[in-house]
C-alpha cells in the first residue's frame, strides 16, 4: 500500500532523515519506533507533504506523493494527527470532526444551486460524527468547545476525526502519550475495531507495551535510518534495536 | 441576550434620546416673527484646513455683530449655526443636511474648500436652499445648481492670468508644482491649457501628497528641465513657504509665478527674499481702499492679529456675503426662490471686496489683477 | 419633514457601513485574514460606479453590481499577498496595499480626475423612480439585509465552517484535505463584492467622491465596528456600525466649540477601540467562547 | 541627470526613516508586534520642542531635552497603559497592531485638539546649500544626517556592549530563557520603549526643524518606517539603517522617472513585494517558521 524509497531531508548540516526505506502493507497496523530524535515525525511530515524531501520517492497504492500538496494527499486517503494536539479550540466537537468530512456543501457552486441537497448531507455527517464520537465516548459533549476538553478528551476526539475522514491511511502521531491506561486501553480496543474495518495504521510511539500489544509489524528508526523491520518479538530479541535504545539509555 | 447585549442597546437607546432631546428644544423659526433667524455657515474647522477656516469666521462674527447692532433683518435678530464641513465633500454632506433638516435654516454661507461647496450643493439644491460662498474657487461649481452662489471668483480666471502673464514677460518655458488637492488642481489645469494655447511650454508637471513636506526631488527635476519660470500651487500658504524655502535652499532663481497665498501675511514675514518678485494674480481687492481698510482694522481690533493663514481678501468676500445675504432676507424673508431672483439681480454692488456683479450661473465676475512682491509689500504690476 | 430627513441621512450611512462592516467581518472575524485594506474594495466599487455611470450612463443596476465585481476581481490581487502571509505581517502588507491604491486614485488623472474627484454621479433610477432620501434608504436597507442573510446563510453551510476552521489552525484544515488557497481566495472575493457594492452605494448618494473619502482612517473606523460590535458575530458588525456612526454624530448638537469637534470625533472613536480591545476584546456582543454554543 | 542631487535627497529622506525604523525595530524585537506609536511620539516630539522653544521661548538645547522628556514619558504610558494589560492577556500580534492604531489616533488626536490644524514652524533663518559637485544640501541637512548615523553607531554599540543591550538582545532571541537568566523582562521592556521614544523624538525634532510641524505628519512617516525595517530586516536594528537609506533612495530617484505624485506608492510597492519574497529582509535572517510540526 505504501512504498517508502530512500527518502532523504536534511535541514543544515543536520541529516534527519538518510536513505530511510521501509513499506506499509494493507490493513496493516505498523509501528514506527525508535530513540528521540530518530525523524520519525519528519518521515510523517515527509509523507503528508508538509516538507518537501530531498531524495527519494513515496508510492501510495501506486500514485507517488512526491511533490503532492498536502490537501491533495489528504484526499487520496491519506489523514494523520499530531504530536501537539491540534483541535480547532472555538469550534464545537462536532464542528471539528465535520471539518473532517469531504462535503459538497463546501463548494460556493453547489451552495447556490443544491441548498436541499447540501442540508440533507449536512444532517447525515452530523449524526455520523456523532456516532463516533459516541464510539469514543463524548457524545454528550458534542456541543462543547474543544477548547474545554482535558487532554485525554482531546486525544479521543483526535482519534475521532480521523476516523471521520473515512481514510484508509491512518498516521498517529504518539496516540497515547501522555494518557492514563483507561484510556489506553479504550484506544486500544478502537485501532483494533478500525483493522476489522480494513483500515492501515502506521504509528509511532514510545511506550513499547503498547507498541507489543497492538502492533504487527515494527519499523525502527534510527539517525534517520530503517535499521530493522519485523514482528514485535523479534525486535524485542535484535541486537541493534537494543543497542540503538540502550546506546541511548532508553528503558525498553 | 446576555448582560452585554443589554448594555450595548442602552447605549444606544441613549444616544437616540440625547438627539431627540436636543432636536425637539432646538426652536424652529416657522413660530412668531420675532424668533431670531438661522444663519448657516459651513467651513472647515478641523483636519489640515481649519487653518484658514478661521479668518472667515472672524469676519462673519464682525458682520453679523453689526447688523445685529443696527436692528438685525426687520427686527429679527440673526443667529450663526458654524457646521464643521472638514474641507472634505463627506463631512460638507453631512453638514448640509443637518443644517436643513434639522435647523430648517434657508440660507447657508459656506464652503470654503471647493470639495465643501461641491459636497453641499447637491442637498441644498434638492431642498431649494441658498448656499454662498465666500472663497470657493472650482470651476465645477459654476455648473453645480441653481441655489448655489459665490461672490469668490472661480479660479479658471486666477490661472488664465498668469499664464498671460508669464507669455507676456516672454517665459515660454515653465515648471509645474502643484499640491495634490482638488482648487491647487483646478486652477493648474487651467493655467496649463491657457499657457500652451498661447505658445508656451510646460517642461514638467511635478505635484506633492498634502501630508508630505519634501519636494526636493520634484524640485530637483524641475531645475533639471533649467525653465525660465515655476508655476507653485499650493493648498495652504504654509505648504507655499516650504516649497519656496526648498526652492531657494537649491539655488533656483527662477521667477516665481503664484497664486494670492503669495500675499498672506505669513509669506511676507516668514519668507520675505524667497518670494521677492513673485508675480500672482488675486481678486481685485485693493485692501487701502476705505471701506477694505476700515474692515480688516476692525478685525485686527477684535482679534488683536489678522490672521496669516489667508490673503485679507477672504475677510472682505465672507464680510460682503453677510451682508448680501442680509439684504435678500429683509427682501424677501426667508422665501428662497425671491432670495435665488435677488441674488442673480446683483450688479456693481459695492463691498469691502470691491464691485460684485452675480452672473446667470450664480458666479462672481470679479476681475483679477496681476500683483507682484517687492520686498515685502504687494504692488500691481 | 425635515427631522425625518436628517434621521434618513444618518440611517443610510449607517447602513452603507454595515454592509462593509458585515463583509469586513467574514474576511477578519471568520477567516481570520486580517484585511486592513478593506477601504481598497470600498474605493473601487465607488469609483467603478460613478466612472461607468458618468461616463457610459449605464443605468443604476449595472454599475451597482459592475462596483461589486470589479472590487472582487481586484481582490485576487489582494490575495496574492493573503495566501502567503500571516498574522500582523498580512496586516501590514494589506495597510500597503489600500495605500498604493488611494496612490493611484490620486494620480491616474486621466481616469478619476485625480484630486478634482467625480462631481455630478447620478441619483439611481430603478424602474422610473429616481432615488433619493426614503426611497434611498429603502434602496440601502434592502442591500444590507441581503447581504447580512446571504452571509448568515454562508457561514452555517460547511464552506463557512471551514473558513472557521482555517481561522483556528490553517495546518489542520491542510491536513484534512481542504485547499485553503481556494478558501481564502473564495472567503476575500465575497467580502470583496459586497465592499465594492457599498462603494456603489455611497457614491451614488453623495454624488461626488474624491480619493480623500476613502483613507486609510476608513479601514480602522470598520475594523473598530467589528472589535467594538464583537469579532465573528454578524450582529455585533451591526451593532459596531450603529454605535460609531451615531457617537460623532451626537457630538455635533452638544454645545462644543466647533473647532474641537473633529478632533474630540476621531479620539473619541480610538478611545472606544483601544478600551474594548482590553477590556472585551471579543466585543459587545461576541460569544464568550468558554460556555457551551448558545446560539 | 542630477543622480547626485536625488543620491543626496534620499540619504537625507532616509535618515529620518532610518530612526524611525530603528525605534520600530526595538519594540518589534521586544514585543513582537508591529507598532504605530513610533509614529505619535514622533509628532509628540516635535511639537514639545516647539513650544517649549517658541511659545515658552526655552534656550533651544534645553527645550530639546524637556520635549525628549515629554516624549518618553508618553511613551512609558502607552506601554503601561495599552499594551501591558494586552500583554498580559496574551493578545495576538493584530490585536497589538489595532491597538497602536488606537494609540496614535487618540495621541495625534490630542494633539490636533490642544494645537489646532494650523501648520507651524521653527521659522530657522533660510540658509543656502553648499554645492557640492552640482548637488546642493543645507547646513541643517548635513546635520540631520550626521546625527542620525552617530545614533546608529551608539545604539550599535549600546547594544553590544552595556548590559541593558545584551538583555534586550536575549529577550528579543528567546523570552523564556531571558527570564531563566534572571533578566527582568518587564523592566527591559520597560527600557525598550525609553530608548526607542528618543529615538523617534529625536527624528521628530529634526523633521520639526527641517521642514514644519503638523498634528497628521506622524502617519506617513512610521508607515515607510516600518517598510525601511521589512526592507532592511525586521528586528534588525542595524539593518533599519540601510532600509531607512534604500527606501528614501529608490523613493527619490523613482520619481524621477514616474510622476512624482507615486512617491508614497513606491515605498509601499517594495514594502510588498519584500513581505513576499523576501520578508526577513536583507539582512535578516528567516525568524518565522513557515511550517511547524
Amino acid at each position: 500500500m505504501l512504498h517508502i524509497k530512500n527518502l532523504n531531508k536534511h535541514f543544515g548540516g543536520i541529516k534527519a532523515v538518510k536513505d530511510c526505506s521501509f513499506e506499509v502493507k494493507e490493513n496493516e497496523i505498523v509501528a514506527l519506533i525508535g530513540p528521540n530524535g530518530a525523524g520519525k515525525t519528519t518521515v510523517f511530515n515527509l509523507l503528508t507533504g508538509f516538507i518537501k524531501p530531498d531524495k527519494g520517492h513515496v508510492h501510495y497504492k501506486g500514485t507517488p506523493l512526491l511533490g503532492v500538496k498536502p490537501y491533495k494527499i489528504s484526499n487520496l486517503g491519506i489523514t494523520r494527527t499530531f504530536q501537539l494536539i491540534k483541535l480547532l479550540p472555538k469550534l464545537t466537537l462536532v464542528e471539528n470532526l465535520l471539518i473532517a468530512k469531504q462535503q459538497s456543501g463546501e463548494h460556493l457552486l453547489n451552495i447556490m444551486f443544491k441548498p436541499k441537497y447540501i442540508k440533507h448531507e449536512e444532517k447525515e455527517n452530523r449524526n455520523h460524527c456523532v456516532e463516533l464520537l459516541d464510539l469514543v465516548g463524548l457524545k454528550d459533549k458534542r456541543n462543547h468547545y474543544a477548547k474545554n476538553l482535558s487532554y485525554g478528551q482531546q486525544k479521543l476526539v483526535e482519534i475521532a476525526r480521523i476516523l471521520a475522514t473515512d481514510a484508509d491511511l491512518l498516521l498517529l502521531d504518539e496516540p497515547v502519550a501522555g494518557v492514563n491506561p483507561v484510556m489506553r486501553a479504550k484506544i486500544k480496543n478502537i485501532l483494533k475495531k478500525l483493522k476489522e474495518q480494513g483500515k492501515t495504521i502506521l504509528f509511532i510511539e514510545h511506550d513499547m507495551k503498547f507498541v507489543m500489544d497492538i502492533a504487527d509489524r515494527v519499523v525502527v528508526l534510527d539517525y534517520g535510518t530503517e535499521i530493522a523491520t519485523g514482528t514485535p518479538k523479534q525486535i524485542q530479541k535484535n541486537p541493534r534495536v537494543l543497542q540503538a535504545y540502550l546506546g541511548k539509555k532508553v528503558k525498553l | 441576550m446576555d448582560k452585554s447585549a443589554k448594555w450595548v442597546l442602552s447605549i444606544v437607546v441613549l444616544l437616540l434620546i440625547v438627539v431627540g432631546l436636543f432636536v425637539a428644544f432646538s426652536p424652529s423659526p416657522e413660530g412668531k416673527e420675532t424668533r431670531p433667524i438661522k444663519l448657516g455657515a459651513i467651513m472647515p474647522l478641523s483636519g489640515d484646513a481649519a487653518a484658514y477656516g478661521i479668518p472667515i469666521q472672524q469676519a462673519t462674527d464682525l458682520a453679523i455683530k453689526e447688523i445685529n447692532a443696527a436692528g438685525g433683518v426687520d427686527g429679527r435678530m440673526i443667529k450663526v449655526v458654524y457646521e464643521n464641513g472638514a474641507c472634505a465633500g463627506k463631512e460638507a454632506t453631512s453638514a448640509a443636511q443637518k443644517l436643513i433638516n434639522v435647523d430648517k435654516i434657508k440660507v447657508i454661507l459656506g464652503g470654503l474648500c471647493s470639495g465643501e461647496t461641491l459636497g453641499a450643493a447637491p442637498v441644498a439644491e434638492e431642498n431649494k436652499v441658498i448656499l454662498f460662498s465666500p472663497g470657493s474657487g472650482s470651476p465645477d461649481i459654476t455648473k453645480s445648481g441653481d441655489y448655489i452662489f459665490r461672490n469668490f471668483p472661480s479660479d479658471a480666471t486666477s490661472g488664465g492670468k498668469v499664464a498671460q502673464a508669464a507669455i507676456d514677460n516672454g517665459h515660454k518655458k515653465v515648471a509645474i508644482i502643484a499640491e495634490q488637492t482638488e482648487y491647487a488642481q483646478a486652477v493648474k489645469e487651467v493655467f496649463k491649457t491657457t499657457f500652451e494655447a498661447a505658445g508656451g511650454e510646460i517642461l514638467t508637471d511635478e505635484s506633492y501628497a498634502s501630508d508630505s513636506s519634501d519636494f526636493r526631488t520634484q524640485l530637483t527635476k524641475m531645475k533639471a528641465t533649467n525653465p525660465d519660470g515655476l508655476y507653485v500651487l499650493s493648498q495652504t500658504p504654509a505648504k507655499y513657504g516650504l516649497v519656496l524655502k526648498q526652492i531657494s535652499e537649491l539655488g533656483m532663481n527662477q521667477q516665481i509665478y503664484s497664486n494670492e497665498f503669495s500675499a498672506a501675511e505669513d509669506i511676507l514675514k516668514d519668507y520675505k527674499e524667497e518670494i521677492e518678485g513673485a508675480i500672482y494674480a488675486e481678486p481685485s481687492f485693493d485692501d487701502k481702499a476705505p471701506k477694505a481698510k476700515e474692515l480688516l482694522d476692525k478685525i485686527l481690533a477684535e482679534h488683536g492679529e489678522l490672521s496669516g493663514a489667508l490673503p485679507p481678501v477672504y475677510f472682505a468676500t465672507a464680510y460682503d456675503a453677510v451682508y448680501l445675504l442680509k439684504d435678500a432676507l429683509v427682501e424677501c424673508g426667508e422665501d428662497t426662490d425671491c432670495i435665488k431672483k435677488f441674488l442673480y439681480g446683483v450688479t456693481d454692488r459695492a463691498g469691502t471686496a470691491g464691485m460684485l456683479t452675480i452672473d446667470e450661473n450664480g458666479d462672481a465676475s470679479f476681475s483679477y489683477v496681476l500683483r507682484t512682491i517687492k520686498d515685502g509689500k504687494a504692488m500691481d504690476v | 419633514m425635515a427631522l425625518e430627513a436628517y434621521i434618513i441621512h444618518i440611517l443610510i450611512i449607517i447602513g452603507i457601513y454595515v454592509i462593509l462592516a458585515l463583509s469586513l467581518d467574514l474576511a477578519i472575524g471568520y477567516t481570520g485574514l486580517l484585511n486592513i485594506g478593506h477601504v481598497a474594495f470600498y474605493a473601487v466599487g465607488a469609483y467603478t460606479s460613478a466612472l461607468l455611470a458618468l461616463n457610459f450612463g449605464t443605468p443604476f443596476l449595472i454599475s451597482f453590481l459592475a462596483g461589486g465585481i470589479i472590487a472582487g476581481i481586484f481582490s485576487l490581487v489582494v490575495a496574492i499577498p493573503a495566501l502567503k502571509l500571516r498574522g500582523d505581517y498580512l496586516a501590514v502588507a494589506t495597510l500597503g496595499l489600500a495605500i498604493i491604491v488611494e496612490n493611484i486614485l490620486k494620480n491616474w488623472t486621466s481616469l478619476t480626475r485625480g484630486p478634482l474627484g467625480l462631481p455630478g454621479i447620478p441619483k439611481p433610477t430603478i424602474f422610473g423612480i429616481t432615488l433619493t432620501g426614503i426611497t434611498y434608504l429603502a434602496l440601502v436597507i434592502v442591500v444590507g439585509v441581503v447581504t447580512y442573510y446571504l452571509l448568515r446563510y454562508l457561514i452555517k453551510t460547511p464552506f463557512g465552517r471551514i473558513l472557521q476552521a482555517i481561522r483556528e489552525d490553517e495546518l489542520v484544515a491542510k491536513s484534512l484535505g481542504k485547499n485553503v488557497t481556494k478558501y481564502k481566495t473564495q472567503a476575500l472575493l465575497i467580502s470583496a463584492f459586497f465592499a465594492g457594492l457599498a462603494g456603489s452605494l455611497y457614491a451614488h448618494y453623495i454624488t461626488f467622491i474624491d480619493p480623500t473619502s476613502f483613507s486609510i482612517l476608513e479601514s480602522v473606523l470598520i475594523i473598530s465596528m467589528i472589535v467594538v460590535g464583537g469579532i465573528a458575530t454578524l450582529k455585533g458588525a451591526i451593532i459596531g456600525a450603529i454605535i460609531l456612526i451615531l457617537l460623532p454624530e451626537a457630538l455635533r448638537f452638544l454645545p462644543l466649540p466647533s473647532s474641537m469637534i473633529g478632533a474630540l470625533r476621531q479620539i473619541i472613536y480610538a478611545v472606544l477601540l483601544v478600551v474594548l480591545l482590553i477590556k472585551r476584546p471579543q466585543g459587545l456582543l461576541g460569544k464568550k467562547t468558554e460556555g457551551v454554543v448558545t446560539t | 541627470m542630477a543622480l547626485l542631487q536625488l543620491l543626496l535627497n534620499g540619504i537625507i529622506a532616509g535618515s529620518i526613516y532610518a530612526l524611525i525604523a530603528a525605534s520600530f525595530s526595538l519594540i518589534f524585537n521586544i514585543v513582537k508586534f508591529m507598532d504605530l506609536s513610533p509614529g505619535a511620539t514622533f509628532v509628540v516630539a516635535a511639537f514639545s520642542a516647539y513650544s517649549f522653544h517658541i511659545l515658552l521661548s526655552i534656550p533651544f538645547i534645553l527645550a530639546i531635552l524637556l520635549a525628549l522628556v515629554v516624549t518618553v514619558i508618553t511613551a512609558l504610558l502607552i506601554n503601561l497603559l495599552v499594551y501591558k494589560p494586552l500583554r498580559k492577556r496574551g493578545a495576538d500580534p493584530f490585536t497589538l497592531l489595532l491597538s497602536s492604531f488606537g494609540v496614535f489616533l487618540t495621541v495625534t488626536g490630542i494633539i490636533l485638539l490642544i494645537f489646532g490644524a494650523e501648520i507651524h514652524t521653527f521659522g530657522l533663518p533660510i540658509a543656502k546649500g553648499y554645492d557640492l559637485f552640482g548637488a546642493i544640501i543645507t547646513p541643517l541637512q548635513v546635520w540631520l544626517v550626521i546625527i542620525s548615523v552617530l545614533l546608529f553607531v551608539v545604539l550599535f554599540f549600546f547594544m553590544k556592549t552595556t548590559k541593558l543591550g545584551k538583555a534586550m538582545r536575549a529577550v528579543a532571541d528567546e523570552k523564556q530563557v531571558a527570564a531563566t537568566l534572571g533578566i527582568n523582562v518587564e523592566k527591559t521592556t520597560t527600557k525598550t520603549f525609553v530608548i526607542s521614544a528618543i529615538l523617534a523624538g529625536i527624528a521628530g525634532i529634526l523633521v520639526g526643524l527641517e521642514q514644519n510641524i503638523e498634528h497628521n505628519m506622524g502617519f506617513a512617516v512610521i508607515l515607510k518606517g516600518i517598510t525601511a525595517s521589512v526592507v532592511g530586516g525586521i528586528g534588525n536594528v542595524s539593518a533599519a539603517l540601510l532600509g531607512g537609506f534604500l527606501i528614501g533612495i529608490v523613493e527619490n530617484v523613482g520619481i524621477w522617472y514616474l510622476p512624482s505624485g507615486y512617491k508614497d506608492g513606491i515605498a509601499f510597492v517594495i514594502l510588498i513585494l519584500f513581505l513576499l519574497l523576501r520578508p526577513q529582509g536583507i539582512l535578516g535572517t528567516r525568524t518565522r517558521e513557515e511550517t511547524s510540526g
